[in-house]
């Protein structure tokens, strides 16, 4: 039996208002294990922090029952006092007596009636608490960033800056991401390329960082602070510490006609490939679909024009497992597929093109050499429509589009629209808005600019359908300022496509217990409060995996992530909640309800020893649980049938407790 | 295989050749039309309202009709389609309207569970345009013919469900198995105008020359079309290609456009 | 023998993180419920064994209610869904034993709701006092 | 005379779509093959049946430009529908008594010898009650 | 009538025993009467042969018995496993709670099984022995001189009569020829009580459930009931308790009881089978299994090893508590 003292609080004449605290102490008196009782007009200020410890010692108290304000208000407060009392600050329980009771009750007589049940409740619960201490575990100092554009680019030079050890997997051939594949960004105009690559090099150079290209992460097990993760190194059938990116073996391969992805197949690569020049790792991969030799076993030619012997056809997939204390999840995003939206003619003429597409076509080392020129019959297009919106703020159920506002798209077409009439000033440009959306720093006075400096034609209204006739392209528009049906030959046509996540996002999450939304970009923690991180502690979010964001604020949500991960990994040790679940091996059945139920995997099964009663030793299967991971939410130990799992500071007994207090 | 056949009243007068022809192909495909007892015209468009009761009794006869003699429902002129297409939707989704439907109807009571196939579905769902493709005899190989969908074979998506409604493939599909060269052009889902024609003969003339236009612009010699008012309305506003409807394509495909027998 | 106003007993299950935080902004906004709903406080919805449910009735509670987060608000993510899926199977249960299923209750109340709170806890207690005491499914050993 | 709150449920109800829902983007109206014909646009039926002002829709033409063609159904990003307001406001209108559009006597001027019968029956149910 | 022969078993068992394969087989032991069969561990082919009997009245389902015996027992264990039998051997499997390897499994036919108090019903008591002739059972008591002919059908058990399946859904060894899921009507008895008013459905479930004795013999015998510690002996779980303190204590009793194996039991109807006092506690294990058929979907535990019940599963469109309830109301 605990040695119980219960402090009954005023607060002022919040609680003393509607309920006789005098009473209430008295009352709690004859409790069970109640040995000493009194009320005072704050328990929370300092003198009444002092009578609490006082009466610890005077009363050699092992519980304390504060029957006071909310427990979300002040229990950390009264843990740190019965702490100071050198009692364990898991001996203090709060009766909710102001927010449950005095503040909604108006009768005094009810409300004392009340918050004497309540204190019951509260002591009954004390009389069965057991000192807790918070579990302790160590921390690998590494980072594990999942991404390569320059979401994970800033976070792993962050990380690396505060001198932790960070790997980058990126699934493409070279670090880079989207950026990499832009000509100019907004506001400012500077190019793309001119404020990424250098980065890119900072990151190739940089001794703390490691860069696995042409990777994916396959695996992960382990917890906050001791993560083991499975890397999988894709062949790319190139030695990489051999190979020099010297290009010979692009120039001499037959196979010349594969799409180029970077330039989202607006022209062709070899099979054999360099994404880039500015490339990082600048090392070749040789694309397995497309060459002769690794489909036919013909060919070769690319090994025997290697001087540096890099090439090595019979390269296999490469499994690699290390440890990280810290995920930084990176992955990105992509435009939308435009299959559904054909009223704009997409799959039917080349003019038809994606903002992205735009982007390559304007960029200096694009398919057309940064002449904007028109896809389908390299001429110089006359008329350009924009269209704002394509795919995004969708009804939720609609079968095409998303529905949130993709949010970069305004900007860009407003950089879009603007470069045009710059370097094209014979160029009408239209864009069809719906809203346009500029909060950001320079932002709303970057479109004006293109507005009223650049002649840029902001429409408001959408476009219903585009017609390819001939060599024109006939949009049908509305404007809904002049209320009229616009006809317009346009000579090229650009798609602002929503954008949505990487899809590698989704099972990552998977791997990750990391919760996604149902648009698959992932939850952060608390939206407003903890917005770089995800719920599951240790992997941290960066980038346009989290939500849509432009360069500025991907930058910063990338610096934040890192700093988040330094905080974690400058620990030695990590403190855990201890009120986590615990199952009692001796009674679990090893079924894995548990398991399936826990939103962490935070528990596991292990083979052990029992004694039988009959002195052999047998061998069963018992769930244990990993404090670490544990967050304390409980659904184990409901779905235990045994009732081998239990909830420190929630225990089955503890609740049942209450019930009875108050049933009583 | 055998279903149930909802003509239409156009197809009894004046697209008479839409039914021949439809009859003459299926029976060389192996399907029995079965022409549904005592149908009664669908009324042409479908009110959208809610509490139009009465106007779609009789497609939900047909409907009924069809479901009772567990037999696919099919029809061929779109306008058919779309109504009794959707007032099927409507009886499976709108519990209040199938309530006060069922009122009118004698017996059991029908919720939409009968399935609907427009001709064309059913060559790709029902029979399979490979199968098609085996059958036919006179392959039209090199021509270069422009399907011409219109709005009410793909519109509301939502109840039609027969292609995506803004780049639609059946018909192509379609025109491919017959042999012949399908022309895509981006006018093929536009309307014609429809009965518009009566309240603004202009608006349909637009509308249907756009079309045209927009077809040749893209190498059509032939349209071909599932509904008898976007042909006339095609046609009498000066469409200078043949506009004929698909199942006299395919009934000369399959060698049965003559054959005095079907 | 007295002739009193009958007061039900409620117990009520509140999560931690939502519907706990929404039953103190009640009391922020004094905005008033009877007095005879008691609040216990568990992490989370999930945490809610149904034994507690049924001690309570067996020791005379005349009503229970659990209280969490809204679906897809749950703080550990899906432990509202689980405390739905038993909830659901458990009143279904005591309704076939002939247990009067008003006495039971799944609400959602967000931390933002104090006023659904209130209303709920009002509505509650207003429902179980028509019913009257429960006697289907107490320990008479307990019984006053 | 309705007073515009009874005239907007009334609508409302008879279409079952719901105007909030509008973004007002124009895409109804971008896609409206009979725009030209109106003088109130698909995005206009949308906008002023939301906010009850419905009397000029009652006595304008516009009602019987739709082509029922259901492009701006499928094309609204939103889900609004607002093919379905403006049968619904048309609706409205032919169901007083003597509203009819069209009547037996106009059909001779209308036909021609290759009329389908469709046409006429399709123009009855959309212009007449 | 078993179509399947006790013979044919020895001999298969006497087989696997002399070759090594097993070292023990679990089977069942014939008592005094050929009616009162036990389960038991046989060693060794003589064994068998004097006391194996495989009959009418062997409902005894075995896979609980597994959990112990592979602990305890070194070497293989023969188990005779009937169909329904089968589905609670997978679901243990599911629950790791044997080691498979340490099982040797035939599936063998069963034609349904008798409720001898159902005979009793018939004949009365007394009965000395039971044989069998085509479709009926020959009963002689103590009190007539000629033996009673039983229709077999009409004293089928419970739950035999509504028979879920009979294929094996697990087994090393298949004797005599696998059957088929069945359709059935298992759950019309939990419908009918659905259907009463809450009065009638209190009155119905208090008269069954004041008989209950609280012998626990429903839950000895039920294959989903392996816990290393029961709840109901454990102190810390606060349902510890050991005998019916009165008349609505074995209700919450059996209410824990049945919520506590909801998604894992298989309706093999061994709590109804041994209940000295007659309850039907398969009904409320049905309805779990019924309740949760109509709001999360099919699920029969045991069909396929390491699938997850519905209980520890969920989707973000669940229906809510008083949806389901309605949902029911209107669909009754």
């Amino acid at each position: 039996m605990q040695r119980v003292g219960v402090f009954v609080c005023w607060c002022g004449s919040n609680i003393a208002g509607t309920v006789d605290v005098q009473a209430v102490a008295e009352a709690l008196k004859s409790e069970p294990g109640v040995v000493f009782s009194t009320d005072y007009q704050y328990m929370c200020s300092q003198a009444g922090q002092d009578m609490i410890k006082t009466a610890v010692k005077e009363h050699n108290l092992t519980g304390i029952v504060v029957c006071s304000c909310s427990p979300r208000m002040h229990e950390a407060t009264f843990r740190k006092t019965a702490a100071a009392a050198g009692l364990n600050p898991y001996m203090v329980e709060i009766a909710n007596i102001r927010e449950q009771c005095s503040w909604v009750h108006k009768d005094m007589a009810t409300g004392t009636e009340k918050a004497i049940i309540l204190g019951k409740a509260a002591v009954a619960k004390v009389n069965l608490n057991a000192p807790l201490t918070p579990g302790e575990s160590p921390v690998t100092k590494r980072a594990l960033v999942i991404g390569g554009g320059i979401a994970g680019i800033q976070t792993a030079l962050d990380i690396a800056d505060a001198g932790f050890e960070v790997d980058i997997v990126e699934k493409n051939p070279t670090i880079g991401g989207k950026m990499a594949q832009l000509d100019k960004t907004f506001p400012t105009l500077d190019c793309a390329a001119c404020i990424l690559t250098p980065k890119m090099v900072d990151v190739a150079q940089n001794e703390k960082i490691r860069i696995f290209s042409y990777s994916e992460v396959t695996d992960v097990k382990g917890f906050v602070g001791n993560f083991d993760v499975t890397i999988k190194k894709n062949a790319r059938y190139v030695k990489e510490e051999i190979c020099t990116g010297c290009g010979a073996c692009l120039e001499k391969c037959p196979m010349k006609k594969i799409p180029n992805e970077f330039n989202l197949g607006m022209d062709n690569r070899t099979a054999i490939y360099i994404p880039f020049a500015q490339a990082v790792p600048k090392v070749a991969t040789i694309d397995p679909t497309a060459c002769t030799m690794l489909k036919k076993g013909k060919c070769g030619i690319c090994s025997k024009v290697c001087t540096a012997g890099a090439i090595d056809y019979t390269q296999k997939d490469e499994y690699i497992e290390e440890k990280y204390g810290a995920i930084v999840v990176a992955t990105g995003f992509n435009p939308i597929s435009m299959d559904k939206f054909d009223e704009f003619a997409y799959s039917q003429s080349k003019d038809v093109i994606t903002s992205l597409e735009f982007e390559r076509l304007t960029n200096a080392a694009g398919p057309s050499a940064g002449k904007l020129l028109r896809p389908s019959d390299g001429k110089h297009p006359h008329t350009i429509v924009f269209v704002q919106c394509v795919g995004s703020r969708c009804e939720a159920c609609a079968e095409k589009g998303k529905e949130y506002c993709s949010k970069i798209c305004c900007m860009y077409t407003a950089k879009h629209a603007m470069l045009t009439r710059d370097k094209y000033p014979d160029t009408e440009v239209y864009v069809f808005y719906i809203d346009v959306r500029t909060p950001g720093k320079n932002f709303d006075e970057f479109y004006r600019r293109a507005v009223e400096e650049f002649g840029v034609k902001y429409i408001k209204g959408m476009v219903g359908k585009v017609t390819p006739e001939g060599d024109k392209l006939k949009v049908q528009a509305s404007d809904l300022i002049a209320n009229k049906q616009l006809h317009i030959d346009a000579d090229l046509v650009v798609l602002a496509a929503a954008i949505e996540p990487d899809k590698s996002a989704r099972p990552l999450a998977t791997m990750l217990t990391a919760s996604m939304d149902t648009n698959d970009f992932f939850t952060e923690a608390h939206p407003k409060l903890r917005p770089v991180e995800s719920p599951t502690a240790g992997v941290f979010l960066s980038g346009a995996c989290q939500g849509p964001k432009d360069i500025p604020e991907t930058v910063s949500q990338a610096g934040a992530a890192a700093s988040k991960v330094i905080g974690l990994l400058a620990k030695d040790k990590l403190t855990g909640n201890p009120c986590v679940a615990s199952s009692d091996e001796l009674m679990c059945n090893g079924c894995s309800s548990c398991a399936n139920v826990c939103p962490y995997g935070a528990i596991t099964y292990a083979e052990k020893e029992f004694r039988m009663p009959d002195r052999t030793t047998k061998v069963r299967r018992v769930a244990e649980v990993n404090p670490a991971v544990c967050q304390g939410c409980g659904a184990c130990t409901v779905a235990c049938p045994s009732g081998a799992m239990d909830l420190k500071g929630f225990a089955n007994l503890q609740i049942m407790a209450e019930v009875d207090a108050i049933c009583k | 295989m055998k279903v149930s056949y909802f003509p239409g009243c156009t197809l009894k007068n004046k697209a008479k050749d839409l039914d021949l022809y439809s009859y003459k192909s299926a029976s060389a495909l192996g399907v029995t039309l079965e022409e549904i007892e005592n149908w009664q015209c669908c009324g042409g468009v479908f009110t959208s309202a809610d509490d139009e009761v009465a106007t779609k009794l009789s497609s939900v006869r047909a409907l009924k009709y069809a479901f009772e003699r567990n037999e696919p429902l099919v029809t061929v002129c779109s306008a058919c389609h779309n109504v009794i297409k959707q007032t099927n939707y409507a009886m499976q989704t709108n519990k209040t309207f199938a309530d006060k439907v069922n009122r009118y109807m004698a017996e059991d009571s029908y919720n939409g569970e009968a399935e609907v196939y427009h001709y064309l579905e059913m060559l790709r769902d029902l029979v399979g345009f490979d199968t098609l493709k085996e059958k036919v005899v006179n392959s039209l190989k090199g021509k270069k013919i422009a399907a011409y969908y219109g709005c009410l074979l793909l519109r509301p998506n939502k109840v039609m469900r027969m292609d995506d409604p803004e780049n639609p493939t059946i018909m192509e599909d379609f025109i491919r198995a017959l042999g012949a060269d399908a022309v895509v052009y981006a006018k093929r889902n536009e309307c014609c105008g429809g009965y518009i024609s009566v309240e603004s003969p202009d608006s349909a003339r637009r509308n249907s020359n756009a079309v045209v236009k927009n077809a040749k612009a893209a190498g059509a010699e032939m349209i071909i079309t599932a509904c008898p008012l976007c042909k006339y309305n095609l046609e009498k506003n000066g469409a200078d290609i043949p506009v004929v409807y698909f199942t006299e394509l395919l009934a000369e495909a399959l060698g049965v456009k003559e054959d005095t027998n079907a | 023998m007295q002739v009193n106003e009958y007061k039900p007993l409620i117990v009520a299950f509140c999560c931690n993180w939502c519907s706990y935080a929404g039953a103190d902004l009640a009391g922020n906004n004094r905005l008033n419920y009877p007095a005879d709903v008691k609040i216990i406080r568990v992490p989370c919805s999930c945490r809610v064994n149904p034994m507690f449910i049924l001690r309570a009735f067996q020791r005379g509670a005349d009503g229970v209610i659990i209280c969490g987060c809204h679906p897809g608000d749950c703080h550990y993510t899906s432990g509202n869904y689980y405390a739905r899926r038993r909830m659901t199977a458990l009143f279904s249960m005591l309704d076939y034993l002939g247990i009067e299923r008003e006495r039971t209750r799944l609400e959602w109340v967000s931390a933002a709701e104090g006023a659904k709170f209130a209303a709920t806890m009002n509505d509650f207690v207003q429902q179980v006092t028509a019913l009257g005491e429960n006697k289907r499914l107490e320990d008479l050993r307990c019984k006053k | 005379m309705h007073n515009n709150r009874y005239l907007r449920d009334e609508i409302i109800r008879i279409s079952g779509v719901n105007t909030a829902k509008c973004m007002k983007c124009g895409k109804c109206s971008a896609t409206c093959p009979a725009y030209d014909e109106m003088e109130y646009h698909p995005h206009q039926f949308v906008n002023m049946v939301e906010s009850g002002d419905i009397t000029p829709l009652l006595n304008s033409d516009s009602l019987y430009k739709c082509l029922s063609c259901f492009a701006c159904i499928d094309r609204c990003p939103r889900g609004v529908e607002p093919a379905k307001v403006v049968e619904a406001v048309r609706l409205f209108a032919v169901r007083k008594q003597g509203a009819n559009r069209m009547t037996a006597n106009d059909v001779p001027a209308i036909v021609d010898e290759d009329t389908p019968q469709q046409l006429l029956v399709s123009a009855f149910r959309k212009y007449t009650k | 009538m078993q179509k399947i022969t006790g013979d044919i078993l020895i001999e298969k068992a006497s087989a696997l025993l002399s070759s090594g394969t097993v070292s023990c087989v679990l089977g069942w032991k014939k008592g005094e009467f050929g009616y009162d069969v036990t389960p038991a561990v046989f060693s060794s082919v003589e064994e068998l042969e004097r006391d194996f009997v495989y009959n009418d009245f062997c409902g005894a389902n075995f896979s609980k018995y597994l959990v112990s015996k592979t602990r305890k027992l070194e070497g293989k264990i023969l188990v005779f496993l009937k169909p329904c039998d089968t589905y609670s051997f997978n679901q243990l499997l599911s629950e790791h709670r044997f080691d498979r390897e340490k099982v040797y499994a035939i599936g063998i036919p069963c034609e349904g099984m008798v409720d001898i108090s159902k005979v009793k019903a018939t004949v009365g008591e007394g009965i000395s022995s039971i044989d069998t002739d085509g479709d009926n059972l020959l009963v002689s008591t103590l009190y007539d001189e000629e033996p009673v002919a039983v229709d077999f059908k009409s004293v089928l058990a419970e739950r035999c009569i509504n028979c879920k399946s009979k294929k094996h859904v697990a087994y090393d060894e298949l004797l005599g020829e696998e059957g088929d899921v069945i359709e059935n009507s298992r759950f019309d008895e939990v419908a009918r009580i659905e259907a009463l008013t809450p009065d009638e459905r209190f009155a119905f479930w208090q008269n069954e459930l004041s008989r209950c004795i609280r012998c626990n013999a429903c839950r000895d015998a039920c294959p989903a009931c392996t816990c290393e510690k029961c709840v109901f002996d454990n102190p810390a779980s606060g349902v510890e308790n050991k005998s019916p303190a009165n008349s609505f204590e074995e209700k919450l009793f059996h209410i824990i009881r049945a919520y506590h194996v909801a998604g894992r039991c298989t309706d093999c109807g061994e709590c109804s089978r041994v209940c000295p006092q007659n309850i039907p506690l398969h009904l409320l294990n049905r309805k779990f299994i019924k309740d949760m058929n109509e709001f999360y979907g099919e699920y029969q535990a045991g069909e396929e090893v390491g699938m997850r019940a519905p209980l520890v599963s969920y989707t973000t469109e669940d229906l809510e508590p008083g949806e389901a309830l309605t949902r029911r109301d209107t669909d009754a």
